[in-house]
């Protein structure tokens, strides 16, 4: 077998060196009775070429976003991934480390590490962000724990605009400390800022709130903020940090925590996984943040360098008193973002907002002239939008495939009130001749 | 020889400004003012403090970067607990297919039909190699897997009415699992080892009660040993209605050996990331599905991807006593591709293989060592030994000192001060792809230490001199945490 | 521009430097007539995405060996290729380094030199082998030269079994120093030994062969090689060494140099080029040899250590004088090569051999079936062979191409005789199922 | 610091009995003793020695020797005449399509029309870029596309009647220059450079008469000096009848500036692989296209692509008066798709910008070091600048130790020695890849040897100490070769 380097005789040399005379008598502890008496009921190992052939057909039973135009989004974004990020990251001393346990053997993935905090902190417009979380859900679940026992209250106040397959997460993590989400409806299109208002009460914790919304709308962070810190809550924003360089950051409007789903930034959607959960927050809530942290030191030579640090929090030494049960994160995914950002730099984040908004709006002015087609929501929205269709959504999802277009998420299945509403993502990625395509296939689709 | 002086810039002490690495396209639509279609508040008002760097700025920067870490492609790297393993480089390229790359997890399923198959073809064989009766692939690592396998052991005995308050867990586990349960809203409740390393139990026996929802052990544990009576401790479990749950991160010693399933285990993950070569990627990603017997399918997260009638395969929504899901789509996707890749790469006999080389060079280490290094247990172990630096700590030199030094003699570290009782713990987990040679030369240079700990202390306290930086502070790391770089 | 580091700033900054107002004012040695007065010609530059757009079209267009069952050698070979080969090949240090000058910052380079040489002289069986040729065709270019040099003859003996455009190639390397191709006719497939004894005389600097030759036939090299040397001629054998695992190697056989095309050892195909030319001799002819060498020596410290020697045979030292004007060579061919040599180990190349020949044989089986079908020649075949098709090849080729199989090669360009010949070449990644597919196919088409 | 005990295994030596990496499918046609389909003469009998090793020792190997080297993506390599710039890592992306990097030569035109049309719009370009009226892509480096320039005009001269013997070359010319001409059959005649670098006109009209087939100047020269007088001298050259060729290795000083057709060359090559980004990869593969007059058409080597009316595109084998081929196939596609890639993403405008860059790169670093080396030439350079050690030399540090310096500096070396006719040369050329800060690194660190070489020239000598080996005995190399492993 080529990915194991013994060979028979050294095996034997090993087991005479060891005094067992054979593997099996390593294996005294295991009680006969425990043993498969059988070999794996596994399909037969299948050799490189035979096993690509194989693999090659699984892959091309699925509609990517090379052959399809794809204005799918709702939490997963086409958006460009520039050819630089791949390679690196492929270099071995990154992709086969783990944890930097030992640092001076380390320093490489300790100092991407450091960049991409500083890189999500300024973003984000934070004080301090970890090393990443799972996805942008589960951090936005870690956030609300955080809130709760930031506070000490277990009620959460939640938009409607918020991501329902997030809070799927955040329900499933707030089942052990039993936590209730109070959901607050919409407006037209944003939190009904009213309703919030009445939500919010000396129990809440926190009110989370994502920015753009699930809907692709603006939401008044300021304003929220507001009647969160007027009764002592949080303000748990979650946004994509690839639309912050154009939009206002949610830490200059009042944000305490700030999560989000960053595959946005260099990660391949590759079907939902892995992806790139961002994680950041005020200066003083550093030491209840979930997750791994590194900073910056000096060696004994009075030399920079970096360390994983206030490993307190941590479950590998705080185990059940934990601020989080987190160990493997996503820092491959984290590099990536780090280089993304140091690629698009300081301007071509904001070009890449411009891009996608112009086309996004473009698109809607487009897709609304459909007669029968409408746009669900009048608030302003950033790059992507929610139609209104006269015709089921899956139905037109399934015409649209053949044009090699994927027209967007029907939200039905999320919410029952949405039985007639397509969200439709729109990156800079799209092109004109793309979304004319759509245009006249939607005509003819809803005709 | 002389080392030069290491690189050490940051990406944003090479910024210049107007300088950029980007290349966007025009816009292609009629122009208009972004401002007039994002209101004004809403326009971020200064750019980020971000790098203003080159493409060539990019490449040789991160390249260099990666100059300054170890990794299984370039060293040795024998941390236990960890897997570290070879990662196939064809798992890379068939997680690059721009089919599964390039694929949003909303296309609908009659254009994902590949990737659905692939996800409902290593349920199948992750519950075959494990012997479960279903598998969730979705959890996003170990810890995660864990999560949701003790969360379906409360949904399952909430379901049957019992509100049960404790999890059982051994000292010698991993942090995860205590951190699990409490967050998973349980009390924690510690067993102690007996003189093995074993489960004791009679401790086991003195703490399950009616308040105890499960008993969480990780097989083997993480002393490298197999829990011989571990039929024995499913059964006392079930017999007071305690469901017991497998921390699977030590898979690599039992595949095609015994299966958890078979064991009496309710509950198993695994970790993607270990036994199955998905690579380590400097701390993630990984996977965590998480394997369970068949009367906790009902809680299993959703979606379930299943296979209908007419052999399409699909996401199964309807699920009403689910614990919900974990994260916002399916699972680790491109982690399963590498997995799935390496299964049908391997077969039943080349995973057979794995752990039986995995332990093979496990005790070959362990002989070597045993007489310079006090063991932590007696007889064979599994797939990772444990040692003590006992003797080596009372001439002043610890496990830390160790694992420098280690450093500097071309190998990366074994886990250390892991399991936490045993002292001066240093567990090395050398996995089945490495040879003897490499094997060797680590014992030769893990002697050496030993012989250098009696002659030559101020050598290992020196160490790491060949890395780019020497020992760290770590307390003025913590005291005054610099967590960003700030312009100077 | 992202390839170009510095900004507007610092060019200002440096001209000041140099006290310059500008850069015209640096082009001042070039006359004004000199300079082009409008911009270049040229298509606008292009953004990434677009252009990775507009190359996957360009690319889409072509019958790649992933979608087509590919029957195609005379030259090149889908042979497998393993996956570490790009992985390594792509690390910056070697794919961005240039000829090791400097060779204390090289020795990666001049380390998998120095094994590819120890691997090519093995698979040939010969003393030496140097560091690459460009392709087969210039690597026997070079060898019919140096065994002019050598013998002091001009005259080349020539086998029609040789590769046709080898010959195209050799032939425009002879118009400098005027060397005469004597061409000797095949027998059954083989050179016809009887007219080769005639061909050489005690003019003949050389005598060429192909082993296995172009149509996949295994010449008596031994027999070659008695004639050559009888008249104090060389031998000077062409053989793809992906082959030589598995057969007799020709330095066993007589041979004095070797030279072949490598891409069968783990280079892609890529339309032909960059290929691998393969050079090795005899060790008394080490001096005469043209391109790279790299040789072992020692440090100052009396470490081993490796450095490019035996230059002065070399343009940059001999000038005029030089075996060879190459400079560049096809290093990295040679590091895919030396990869791809240790993934076969020493018994996988005898295993793709032994696939290679068994289903080659099986094909020529199959479609020697059909009626109409017959095979060419009769002379023992490897992995390549010619039929001979009742209805114009290069018909027979457009129709199997409907069904995803590139069938072969029609000889007809290459030389009238062969009119009705098509090549077809076998390696092991063909499987029964394409074969069998072929055979239906065949049958089809010249029904 | 100290440094590691470097690597120094060769692949052989890790080589165990036995043990192997390939993955081979199962024989699935119906089995035949393979003795049987191939008589037993040709049967290798003994396998060859080749190394026995797993793919993790491949990996791990290969990947250790790797950092061995010094590259473009890892250091600043100043290798003057070779143009080693940044290349950009979508080159790679491309030139790996499947329908690009899994292409048979032999495909037929109607199934490889994107291939072809890559290779006629490439060809198309470049006679832009150089002015030249068709361009052959065939060339499979810069030598072999000289070669092809020589044929040529040989075969222009000999279709008119003429058989001319000599070729004119400057003494400043790369040596592949004379073993071209040599290798064309003809004889060379070598010109002397005039006291500012130049082209001496004189001792050209000298050597001018109806014997010479061609003068073959370098443009900008090895210098780095625009040749000033380029047009009278093409039209001396023409005036007997001589052609004149350009050696283009230079072109990255020149795009869009002025092209080689418009001044009055009959032929030109380019090396792919120093303007047009294709990596040198260690020493190759490259490609060196020739561009050429239109009364050189009918000499081009075959196969010619050409489009089609119908706006298809084909190979033309029908040149009966073709010099013939220079490799079996059609060229170095994948450095072609690589180059061409290049051209669509910098456009005219970054082309041109390319060269004022790279012009600008080298008169800064020309005039940093102006105080401490000798210029070789006075007046601003063009892409690249040489300076001479001369002043060094006398205080015994020569050109190859302020090589051996820079490594040990974190640089790699200037080319040394060359051009042959300034002394201890040094020649440098940063790219216009390179920032500011990278020069003045380099730079500081230039002036820092030249300090060195004053005080302290042993440390000079005894570089370099920093890399995996230190001065290597090349004399001991070249008079005992060792050529290959041999098992000890
Ligand atoms: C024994 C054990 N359990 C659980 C875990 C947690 O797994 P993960 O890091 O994938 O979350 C680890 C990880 O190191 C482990 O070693
Ligand atoms: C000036 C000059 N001419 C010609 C060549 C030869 O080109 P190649 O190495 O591509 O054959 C070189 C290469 O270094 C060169 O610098």
């Amino acid at each position: 077998m080529r990915y194991i380097s013994n060979t028979p005789a050294q095996q034997k040399e090993m087991l005479a060196r060891i005094g067992a005379a054979s593997v099996e008598a390593l294996l005294a502890n295991v009680p006969a009775k425990a043993r498969l008496s059988r070999p794996l009921n596994l399909p037969a190992a299948m050799a490189e070429g035979d096993l690509v052939r194989h693999l090659r057909g699984l892959a091309g039973k699925n509609a990517g976003a090379d052959d399809f135009a794809c204005f799918l989004g709702a939490g997963s974004y086409d958006h460009a991934i520039p050819s630089p990020i791949n390679h690196l990251i492929s270099r071995g001393e990154f992709f086969t480390a783990y944890t930097p346990y030992q640092p001076e053997a380390s320093q490489g993935t300790l100092r991407t590490i450091f960049e991409y905090q500083t890189m999500m902190a300024e973003l984000t417009g934070m004080d301090v962000a970890n090393a990443s979380i799972y996805d942008g859900a589960s951090s936005l679940a870690e956030a609300v724990l955080m809130a709760h026992s930031v506070t000490g209250r277990a009620e959460i106040v939640w938009s409607r605009g918020v991501n329902p397959l997030y809070q799927q997460v955040v329900e499933t993590y707030c089942e052990g400390p039993d936590l209730r989400l109070k959901m607050v409806r919409l407006g037209d299109g944003v939190t009904d800022l009213e309703a919030l208002g009445k939500a919010v009460t000396e129990r809440t914790a926190a009110v989370v709130v994502q920015y753009p919304n699930f809907y692709g709308c603006l939401e008044d962070l300021r304003a929220v903020g507001e009647l969160a810190h007027g009764k002592g809550a949080l303000l748990v924003v979650a946004a994509d940090p690839v639309n912050l360089g154009f939009l206002t950051p949610p830490g200059a409007l009042g944000a305490d925590i700030v999560v989000g789903e960053g595959q946005g930034l260099g990660v391949p959607m590759s079907f939902g996984g892995p992806n790139l959960g961002v994680f950041a927050a005020r200066a003083d809530l550093v030491r209840r943040m979930p997750g791994r942290l590194v900073g910056a030191t000096v060696d004994r030579d009075g030399k920079r360098g970096f360390v994983l640090t206030l490993q307190t929090r941590e479950q590998h030494i705080r185990r059940e008193k934990a601020t989080s049960n987190i160990c493997t994160n996503v820092a491959l995914c984290a590099l990536m973002a780090t280089i993304y950002v140091s690629i698009m730099g300081k301007h071509g984040l904001r070009t890449v907002g411009e891009l996608a908004t112009a086309k996004a709006h473009y698109a809607a002015e487009r897709f609304a002239a459909v007669p029968g087609v409408r746009l669900r929501y009048g608030a302003p929205f950033f790059k992507e939008f929610a139609l209104t269709l006269p015709k089921a959504p899956d139905r037109v999802v399934k015409r649209l495939l053949k044009e090699r277009i994927l027209a967007g998420v029907p939200l039905k299945g999320f919410d029952r009130a949405e039985k007639s509403t397509l969200l439709v993502a729109v990156t800079e990625r799209r092109t004109k001749d793309e979304i004319d395509a759509y245009a006249a296939a939607l005509a003819a689709a809803v005709a | 020889m002389e080392a030069r002086a290491p690189y050490d810039k940051l990406i944003f002490e090479l910024s210049a400004p107007a300088r950029f690495a980007h290349s966007l396209p025009a816009l292609d639509v009629p122009s208009a003012d972004p401002a007039s279609l994002v209101p004004a508040e809403f326009v971020r008002a200064t750019p980020p403090e971000l790098p203003e760097v080159s493409e060539v700025d990019v490449i040789r920067h991160y390249s260099r970067l990666s100059l300054m870490n170890y990794g299984v492609d370039t060293h040795f790297y024998p941390l236990g607990s960890c897997t570290m393993k070879y990662n196939p480089k064809i798992n890379e390229d068939m997680a690059r297919l721009p089919g599964f790359l390039r694929l949003h997890p909303h296309t609908p399923a009659s254009a994902s039909q590949g990737a659905l198959q692939l996800m409902w073809e290593l349920g199948r064989d992750l519950a075959e190699i494990s012997g479960m009766d279903h598998v969730s692939l979705q959890p996003a690592a170990g810890a995660q897997g864990e999560f949701a396998g003790v969360l379906m052991i409360r949904a399952y005995h909430l379901s049957r009415g019992e509100r049960r308050h404790k999890v059982l867990i051994p000292d010698s586990a991993h942090g995860t699992n205590p951190a699990t349960t409490a967050l998973a809203g349980f009390s924690v409740v510690q067993l102690k080892s007996d003189e093995a390393g074993e489960v004791d139990l009679a401790d086991l026996e003195r703490h399950l009660d009616e308040d105890v929802a499960a008993f969480m052990i990780t097989q083997p544990n993480t002393l490298g040993l197999f829990e011989s009576r571990i039929h024995q401790i499913t059964e006392m479990c079930h017999a007071k209605g305690v469901q017991v749950y497998m921390d699977g991160a030590n898979f690599n010693a039992i595949l095609g050996i015994t299966r958890p399933g078979d064991l009496g285990f309710d509950v198993c993950h695994f970790n993607l990331h270990k036994t199955f070569t998905t690579p380590h990627g400097g701390g993630g990603p990984g996977a965590g599905p998480v394997g369970i017997k068949a009367h906790l399918a009902p809680f299993l997260p959703t979606p379930v991807v299943v296979k209908e009638d007419d052999g399409g395969f699909a996401l199964d929504w309807a699920r009403p006593q689910s614990i919900g899901k974990l994260q916002a789509f399916w699972g680790n996707f491109g982690m399963l591709v590498r997995a799935y890749t390496y299964i049908r790469t391997m077969g039943p006999d080349g995973l057979r293989a794995v752990s039986d080389n995995a332990v093979l060079n496990a005790n070959y280490v362990l002989k070597r060592l045993e007489g310079d290094y006090d063991r932590a247990t007696a007889g064979p172990c599994m797939h990772e030994c444990v040692v003590s630096a006992r003797r080596q700590k009372k001439l002043g030199v610890t496990a830390t000192d160790i694992a420098k030094r280690l450093l500097d003699l071309g190998f990366y570290a074994p886990t250390t001060y892991f399991p936490l009782i045993v002292d001066e713990a240093l567990m090395i987990e050398p996995t089945e792809t490495e040879s003897k040679e490499t094997l060797d030369q680590f014992c030769d240079a893990m002697v050496q230490i030993a012989r250098e700990a009696e002659t030559d202390p101020h050598k290992i306290h020196e160490a790491p001199v060949t890395t780019p930086v020497r020992r760290l502070d770590q307390t003025l790391a913590a005291r005054q945490p610099v967590l960003k770089w700030t312009r100077p």
